[in-house]
């Protein structure tokens, strides 16, 4: 099983549904589905759900490169955002500018292995792309007053104007950082690093405190 | 607290997303070991460090975290120009004679 | 030189206060110069100040593109101590402290140093290591200093938060009594009181806009107001604008000038009896006579002459202080301001002959330059008065970024200070 | 309770809610809508402070901002305490509870006032200069009485109860200030559907329309100023900020704004509501409608409490109906100091003379006082007043048509209030933030903003424009400008219509002569927080403090908490006059933020206590708590330090696990070393320039140790970095190096060398690592997995691909303790459980867990370094005598090459690090312990190197040490002695760093 021969190594990191192995999301220990039993989503004017255990892959490879962009659109089968801060969603796949260079993709786990091995079949060139599925959590928020507990964490403009549905950004998060991508008038979504998770999250219950919050599990 | 333009995302951000490097273009010689201490040692250290324009190295760390380049006034505080790795500044400073 | 004391004061109260002397005269400049001093702050006065009064050296000028001390010895946060790590650094420092006790009689003006001592806090294993390291070599350096520990500390600052269940712990401090602050603006009019007295010219409010140089040779400058003034040795301590200066030199220096914010409160009533410094939470403070909380941290990231530099470096430096203490939540900012310092890859100053010959620069004291005002002062003219670099200097020449002879105190001077 | 100067009706009051509060424990009454000084004048409350340096009984002077003495202690709780609370910008609540800041025993009776009259004379500005310095050992004593004596209220000395909110907002047009001209230019901007944000620091939008009895197209102002505000609060994309100041201007359009949002009902803010919110604002355009303060006179003793500006009287008259005093003089140098006695009249109280410093006026007000039958002396001035705690009586001359010099006879007037007004100076301290330097107009006299690189607008008093209509112009056409520059296309807004009066032109009078010269007048108050008088001003000038910043500096005026708001302008104009300048040529001092003060709770925010800085965790990090963990703050993450078990102190527990993972097996949770993902056909190529060492050769499958250095030649990083493919390796750093190293390698590929095909990411968090390392890790790993992990098969240095668990793994076997160590990487996802499997299956090798402290203790029996505590910037690889990690002869001359080969470099007697033996083993150096070839030498002793690494081996069964040493090297065997603060002199042998197995045997086996 192990690839050693090819220039680049890859490896199935999901243990086989035998295997018995629980994964664990960085939230893991807050216990979200306890808090969720006691919280009412309509009375609070933010919810919060963790998209745990998704995969995240990071391509990285220069815009000015049509064939290998072609290429990985048709490996993808989806078209790669290229203007700056755009995404595209297709079905389970989340695909997010993040540079001239890079997207930050978000799937299913158990698909990632797939698509690493098409990539490494049909790519021809440089480019790279890397698992950071452990590494990456989703925090997904909505409500009436997701925007005001917003206002209070990223320096960026959050008007519907400037920031409208579909447009992502990478930014300081209070005192970490967040890819934040707007999935609705009312609704984003964090992208934020594993150890810095259970910080934001507390930040996000302090922040969002005067307008109540609840959270989905 | 500037507003900064990222010739990389096309948009003005704060300048909490960012870092300065210092001086810009301050190229590493091709050839370390044909310098003499002196020369190196004003590679590594001696700078410009102008009251006025000054074309400095910026890093869009909690962003794109691309490097580039921005022309400002170091008295106003004045951006006068931003412009990618590589590329040449179109307004600079004129030269004292 | 009109004497001050207490007796003056109540001599002259009869009088109204209507008979005291100007305490510096208002010259215009002598075509020539033994020494000309480029910049009126409190680096170049106590220059001057010392040329005539330790050096016999009396013919002397100080060229001063706006008024005396009006640069960062205006802005500082008159912070003195000597607890530095190197030993060129420990001894020039400490020269420095040596001369600031005693300073207010031998200048006959009260400069207000009060050794109330100072606190440099550690948070982590690594930091009680360093200040182990410190404390060690200041003691064999002949300058005090202790270790304490976390009990110690909240003895001495008792309404500080020494818990352990705050984010980054107090684990312990080095403390150095005779450290402390001054008032700021004294010590520049004491300096210059002093030197006009020894016959010392002090030009304000005319900018040199050229060095003149002839084969090589510094022979004076060219000012806005007043032309050409010749000299021997022109030495420039030009602190935030000498790479302007260096340039008029034909040459660079290893400077770039950034922004250094403070801040005080508005004044309370004494709470705060030391000065309290943490290199991790990133901040320091103490509480000046008239009750305001004086409060700064670190500069700026980008090279500005603006005397002013960002809101996060406010905001960033009032959580650290909140961190160290959560009881000054309801104290009020009064008033911001910034700086320009000059800051050198190694965290210490230039005292250095130069490309050019007869022209000297005193500079790049980053965010240390009050502390040392003394001593910089004392060993510059030392300098200036014979042509070669006193001993205390000889470390801190300009060339020592050439043969990597560096004398790194980011590690003691983390935060500006 | 009575409000003697209350009037029966009037005002914006609201009468049938009385509110109670208390003032230096006495309790009293006012209404809704009081500040806490119009409820104190109306109770007839003259004495509200003691002042600074004379200790004189002060008085309400103003209505607004610019109040100097009205500062109060509130707070009815110790944690609620707020110091130096200005009493006319504190709304009054039921309940408030206030206080003098100083007077002893009494405001009323203060004991002080007494050293203050006799020793006033002797306390000339800089007196302290003067004095205080002999003996030089007494100064601590002089400055405990100065520091006790100084300062205004005093902080809580408990934990504020309050959350500070911090918000982000961004806009097309901030509009500072709510007054006419700001309400226009805001409309103007709304209308034509801009992103507008107006902010004004009163509780109520309408700025001197709020206490004016103009009418705006027949109506009240008043009612202009509510539909105003009611059509701006239907557009979605208005945020209006009453209670908000913004107190700072800082560069490219960034604003502050203060909001007090709970301030007003009481000192502690509600449950779940936040006291007070930081608004951090940037702007597209700003227009300034900051308006004008009143400039008061400066006259003899006209600090006596019952003198006011002659605005301020007005407004407590008109928006509080209350009328602080029952006999009024006016003194002013313009029309506008009029209104004061028509509305004093209007409410009832006797007007006993305008005294018009003009010789002959000509304004319609003049006529309009004259028909009322008000008594208007011209040419004269108020030059004293009479009184202590109250006016009593003013003293009028008539005086010269300059102002310079009385000319006739001393009358005396009784009167217990004196309104004065000196004309306005526009409030252009925002404008001045950013470096722009004001300019004087000698028409308005005043200074106004000055020419800005900001992008900034500014409309109404601000300007010099007095009226009423013409503020509103300017404010609509400040909008227009505003919108133009924004491509908007501008809705018409109506100037409204408003009674024209003629005005004549103001006289410029900075300082009232008196009789007697300055000097030996009575004091002549310019600076009245600050005690700083005209004669002070005139001595300083004299002196030589020429400068107006040496003049600030040396008198203290505008040091106060009101930063010279009232001051300011009168000082500057003394100076001027002092020196036979202009005011223009003597200038301003610098305006800087804040405006009025801030709390720091509210700059803060809630970046404080939990979230002062966040804290990183790994997967397993639950379990390290469950399982009694001490912790170690490494950069932001918390790692392990050691796991005592009950009852064990640090030793026993270090001494256990030690002995354990060399006897048997430990593991350490490895997850916080940075990791940084490689690929890329020059990967290698790019491997060989940032590190010290070679890389050409470095098989897959095969991990190498690497040195990192800056263009110095310092070593900054380390760590192991693994050939996972040709064009794929993983590269790790030290835990607190992750993010540096990341951005290094960024930094030289994007700037130097952008031709080398490689991509570098973060995965740090993605892995968790956890190395298992001791004697029984082979056969721990062996029974988690299929993989052949024989010594044959998986070699020393190599990494291999594996299940472990039953979770795909990458193992590396690479060991920073010295032992047989298998470092087992993991999808953090994963990682607990693979943790836990390690621990059911480890228990018969009775597995133990270790942190960061044995960790160091065992890497320091082989002699490995660690970056940043065995290295601080200052030594290179040969210092460390790791030569061996230095390819010469690599073709790129790779960082740090040069570097290190500096004159200074290459000197022999450099400090290099060495292992330290202390001749008594039972003796541990402490780290940072400084040595010393000759421990008999003299004061300052020439020190050698410092101890960076020291500690109990209990494998070796003694300390071991390391330790940088000059020429170190070249001297093993030979003593250095460390003298310690305790008295105590170690002595220590030098020899080789690796205590334990040179040959390396148990890491290979």
């Amino acid at each position: 099983m192990s690839d050693i021969n090819h220039a680049v190594a890859i490896m199935d990191q999901v243990p086989s549904a035998d295997a018995e192995v629980r994964g664990e999301s960085p939230l893991h220990h807050v216990g979200l589905a306890a808090i969720a039993s006691q919280t009412l989503p309509q009375a609070a004017g933010v919810i919060f759900r963790e998209l745990g255990l998704l995969g995240h892959l990071t391509l990285r490879v220069s815009a000015d490169n049509a064939a290998l962009i072609k290429t990985a659109q048709t490996v993808l089968g989806a078209p790669l955002p290229l203007s700056p801060l755009s995404s595209v969603q297709q079905g389970d796949l989340v695909i997010r500018w993040i540079s001239p260079d890079e997207w930050l993709m978000t799937l299913p786990n158990t698909q990632v292995f797939e698509l690493e091995s098409q990539f490494r079949e049909k790519m021809d060139g440089h480019y790279s792309l890397v698992n950071g599925s452990g590494g990456l959590t989703v925090f997904a928020l909505r409500g009436a007053r997701v925007v005001d507990m917003l206002k209070k964490s990223i320096p960026v403009d959050l008007h519907d104007t400037e920031f409208p549905v579909g447009k992502v950004v990478s930014t300081v998060f209070a005192k970490t950082g967040a890819v934040v991508r707007r999935t609705g008038e009312t609704e984003f979504e964090l992208v934020v690093r594993r150890s810095f998770a259970d910080y934001i999250w507390l930040w996000i219950q302090s922040a969002s405190q005067e307008y109540g919050l609840a959270v989905e599990h | 607290m500037f507003h900064i333009y990222c010739p990389y995302c096309c948009e003005y951000r704060e300048e909490e997303e960012f870092h300065s490097k210092g001086q810009a273009h301050i190229p590493r010689p091709l050839n370390p070991e044909a310098c003499s201490d002196e020369e190196w040692g004003n590679n590594l250290y001696f700078r410009k460090n102008p009251r006025g324009l000054h074309h400095e190295l910026w890093v869009h760390n909690a962003g794109c975290r691309k490097f580039f380049n921005v022309t400002r006034d170091t008295v106003t505080y004045e951006i006068k120009e931003v412009y990618k790795m590589g590329e040449k500044p179109s307004i600079v400073a004129e030269i004292k004679a | 030189m009109q004497h001050y004391s207490g007796f003056g004061l109540l001599k002259h109260s009869l009088s109204h206060h209507e008979n005291w002397q100007r305490a510096w005269r208002n010259p215009t400049p002598k075509k020539k110069y033994d020494v000309i001093i480029i910049g009126g702050g409190g680096h170049g006065l106590a220059t001057a100040y010392y040329l005539a009064k330790a050096f016999g050296v009396t013919n002397v000028a100080v060229i001063e593109k706006g008024y005396l001390g009006g640069g960062n010895t205006a802005r500082n946060t008159t912070i003195v101590r000597s607890n530095y790590l190197w030993d060129e650094a420990a001894h020039l420092y400490e020269h420095a402290m040596k001369l600031w006790e005693g300073l207010s009689q031998d200048l006959n003006y009260n400069v207000m140093f009060s050794q109330r001592g100072v606190l440099n806090l550690g948070h982590t294993l690594q930091d009680m290591r360093d200040i182990q390291r410190r404390v060690n070599a200041n003691r064999l350096n002949g300058i005090d200093g202790e270790v304490l520990d976390t009990q110690q500390v909240q003895e001495i600052v008792p309404h500080m938060d020494c818990s352990a269940n705050t984010r980054y712990p107090v684990l312990g401090a080095s403390w150095q009594p005779r450290a402390g602050v001054a008032r700021h603006d004294a010590v520049a009019w004491g300096y210059a009181r002093g030197a006009d007295a020894l016959g010392v010219d002090l030009i304000q409010q005319t900018e040199v806009i050229d060095l003149l140089i002839e084969d090589g040779e510094c022979v004076g400058v060219k000012t806005q107001r007043y032309g050409d003034i010749k000299a021997d040795r022109v030495g420039s301590v030009a602190a935030g604008n000498s790479s302007v200066i260096a340039k008029m030199g034909g040459f660079e220096l290893p400077l770039e000038s950034h922004p250094l914010q403070a801040l005080v409160s508005e004044p309370i009533k004494p709470i705060l009896d030391t000065v309290v410094m943490s290199n991790h939470v990133h901040g320091y403070i103490s509480q000046s006579d008239k009750g305001d909380l004086v409060i700064g941290a670190g500069i700026d990231g980008y090279n500005g002459y603006g005397q002013r530099g960002s809101f996060p470096t406010i905001e960033h430096t009032l959580q650290a202080i909140l961190e160290l203490f959560p009881i000054f939540s309801r104290v009020r900012m009064n008033r911001q301001w910034g700086g320009i310092v000059d800051t050198c890859p190694d965290a210490c100053p230039i005292i250095s002959e130069t490309p050019v010959k007869n022209l000297f620069f005193n500079c790049g004291w980053g965010t240390g330059g009050f502390k040392a005002t003394p001593g910089s002062g004392h060993v510059f003219a030392a300098s200036l008065a014979k042509g070669e670099m006193h001993p205390l200097a000889k470390p801190f020449s300009m060339f020592r970024f050439h043969s990597g002879a560096l004398i790194d105190e980011h590690g003691a001077a983390g935060v500006a200070h | 309770m009575s409000q003697k100067n209350r009037l029966p009706s009037g005002g914006r009051i609201n009468r049938s809610k009385p509110l109670s509060f208390a003032y230096n424990g006495k309790h009293f009454q006012g209404f809704e809508g009081d500040t806490l000084a119009s409820a104190m004048l109306a109770n007839g409350i003259d004495v509200v402070g003691r002042s600074f340096k004379y200790s004189r009984p002060r008085g309400i002077v103003a209505a607004g901002a610019e109040e100097p003495n009205a500062i109060m202690q509130l707070g009815a709780t110790e944690a609620t305490q707020i110091p130096n609370v200005r009493a006319t910008q504190q709304e009054l609540y039921e309940g408030l509870v206030s206080g003098a800041v100083n007077g002893w025993p009494s405001v009323d009776t203060d004991v002080m006032g007494l050293v203050g009259k006799v020793g006033g004379t002797m306390m000339p500005p800089g007196f302290y200069y003067k004095t205080f310095m002999f003996p030089q050992s007494m100064w601590g004593t002089y400055e405990k009485f100065i520091r006790k004596a100084a300062g205004l209220g005093r902080s809580s000395l408990e934990h504020d109860p309050d959350t500070y909110e911090k918000v982000n907002q961004f806009c097309d047009v901030l509009v500072v200030g709510a007054g006419p001209a700001g309400l226009a230019a805001a409309l103007t901007a709304a209308r034509a559907g801009a992103r507008v944000i107006l902010a004004d620091e009163q509780s109520e939008f309408g700025g001197s329309l709020l206490s004016s009895k103009e009418t705006l197209d027949g109506e009240p102002a008043a009612a202009w100023v509510k539909n105003t505000v009611v059509e701006l609060t239907s557009y979605r994309d208005v945020l209006l900020l009453p209670r908000a100041t913004v107190n700072g201007y800082h560069d490219h359009n960034f604003l502050t704004i203060h909001e007090r949002c709970t301030d007003h009902i009481a000192d502690s803010a509600p449950l779940g509501q936040a006291r007070q919110r930081l608004h951090r604002v940037r702007a597209k355009w700003v227009v300034l409608a900051t308006g004008a303060h009143e400039r008061p006179l400066v006259f003899g003793n006209n600090d006596v409490p019952g003198s006011m500006l002659a605005s301020a009287v007005s407004t407590y008259i008109n928006r509080y109906g209350v009328v602080p005093g029952s006999e009024l003089v006016v003194m002013t140098t313009n029309d506008g100091g009029y209104q004061a006695a028509f509305d004093w009249l209007a409410a009832g109280r006797k007007v006993v003379a305008i005294v018009d410093t003009r010789q002959n006026p000509q304004g319609e007000c003049v006529a309009k006082a004259v028909g009322l039958g008000l008594r208007v002396i011209t040419g004269a001035a108020v030059i004293e007043v009479f009184g202590t705690k109250r006016v009593s009586g003013v003293a009028v001359a008539p005086i010269s048509d300059d102002g310079s010099r009385v000319t006739g006879a001393v009358s005396r007037l009784s009167a217990d209030t004196v309104a004065s007004s000196g004309g306005w100076s526009p409030v252009v301290h925002l404008a001045g933030h950013t470096g722009s330097r004001p300019i004087w107009r000698e028409d308005i006299l005043g200074f106004v903003p000055g020419e800005t690189v900001e992008k900034r607008l500014t409309a109404g008093a601000i300007n010099g424009e007095y009226t009423t209509a013409g503020a509103i112009a300017q404010g609509i056409d400040a909008g227009r400008k505003a919108l133009a520059e924004l491509g908007k296309k501008p809705i018409d807004v109506n100037v409204p219509a408003t009674v024209h009066v003629e005005l004549d032109s103001p006289m410029a009078l900075f300082h009232v002569p008196h009789t007697k010269r300055t000097a030996q007048a009575p004091k002549q108050f310019v600076d009245l927080q600050n005690d700083v008088t005209a004669a002070g001003i005139e001595l300083a000038c004299r002196e030589g403090y020429e400068s107006i910043e040496h003049v600030k500096r040396y008198t203290a005026l505008g040091f106060g908490t009101d930063q010279g708001k009232l001051g300011n302008i009168n000082g500057m104009a003394i100076t001027a006059n002092a020196l036979g300048k202009s005011i223009p040529e003597t200038g301003t001092t610098i305006f800087r933020p804040n405006y009025t003060p801030v709390t720091f709770g509210a700059i803060v925010g809630r970046d404080r206590g939990e979230l002062f800085d966040p804290k990183r965790y790994t997967a397993m990090h639950a379990w390290h708590v469950e399982h009694g963990a001490k912790f170690e703050d490494v950069g932001q993450w918390k790692r392990p330090w050691y796991f005592p078990k009950p009852g064990e102190s640090m030793q026993q527990a270090l001494d256990r696990e030690c002995l354990a993972t060399r006897t048997s097996v430990g593991i350490l949770d490895a997850s916080t070393l940075g990791k940084i993902d490689i690929q890329g056909k020059d990967a290698r190529e790019f491997l060989g320039r940032v590190y010290t060492n070679a890389w050409a050769k470095l098989a897959v499958g095969k991990c190498r140790y690497g040195l990192m250095c800056g263009e110095d030649g310092m070593v900054f990083d380390d760590g192991v970095t693994s050939c996972l493919g040709e064009n794929h390796f993983i590269m790790t750093t030290t835990t607190g190096g992750a993010a540096r190293v990341y951005e290094w390698l960024e930094l030289y590929h994007q700037t130097e060398w952008p031709e080398l095909e490689v991509y570098f990411n973060t995965v740090t968090d993605h892995w968790s690592t956890m190395t298992i390392s001791g004697p029984n890790s082979r056969k721990l790993l062996a029974e988690l997995t299929d993989a052949d992990v024989s010594a044959e098969n998986f070699g020393y240095m190599d990494w291999r691909e594996m299940k472990v668990a039953g979770v795909p793994a990458r193992v590396f076997r690479i060991s920073f303790t010295g032992e047989l160590s298998f470092e087992i990487n993991v999808q953090a996802n994963f990682g607990l459980h693979v943790w836990e499997k390690l621990f059911e299956q480890g228990a018969k090798y009775d597995l133990t867990p270790y942190g960061t402290e044995t960790m160091h203790i065992l890497r320091a029996e082989k002699g490995f370094i660690i970056a940043g505590q065995d290295t601080d910037g200052s030594v290179h690889p040969y210092d460390l005598g790791m030569g061996w990690a230095v390819a010469q002869q690599k073709p790129f001359s790779f960082i740090g090459k040069r570097g290190m080969a500096r004159e200074d470099c290459v000197r022999e007697d450099r400090k290099q690090l060495v292992g330290l033996k202390t001749s008594d083993p039972s003796v541990v150096l402490p780290e940072g312990a400084q040595g010393v070839f000759d421990p008999g030498a003299p004061i300052p002793m020439p020190m050698v190197g410092h101890i960076t690494s020291s500690y109990w081996s209990a494998n070796l069964g003694r300390s071991i040490a390391m330790g940088l040493v000059k020429g170190g090297l070249s001297r093993m065997g030979e003593k250095v002695y460390y003298p310690l603060a305790d008295g105590r002199v170690i002595e220590a042998e030098i020899c080789s760093p690796v205590f334990l197995d040179p040959k390396g045997e148990r890491q290979n086996v």
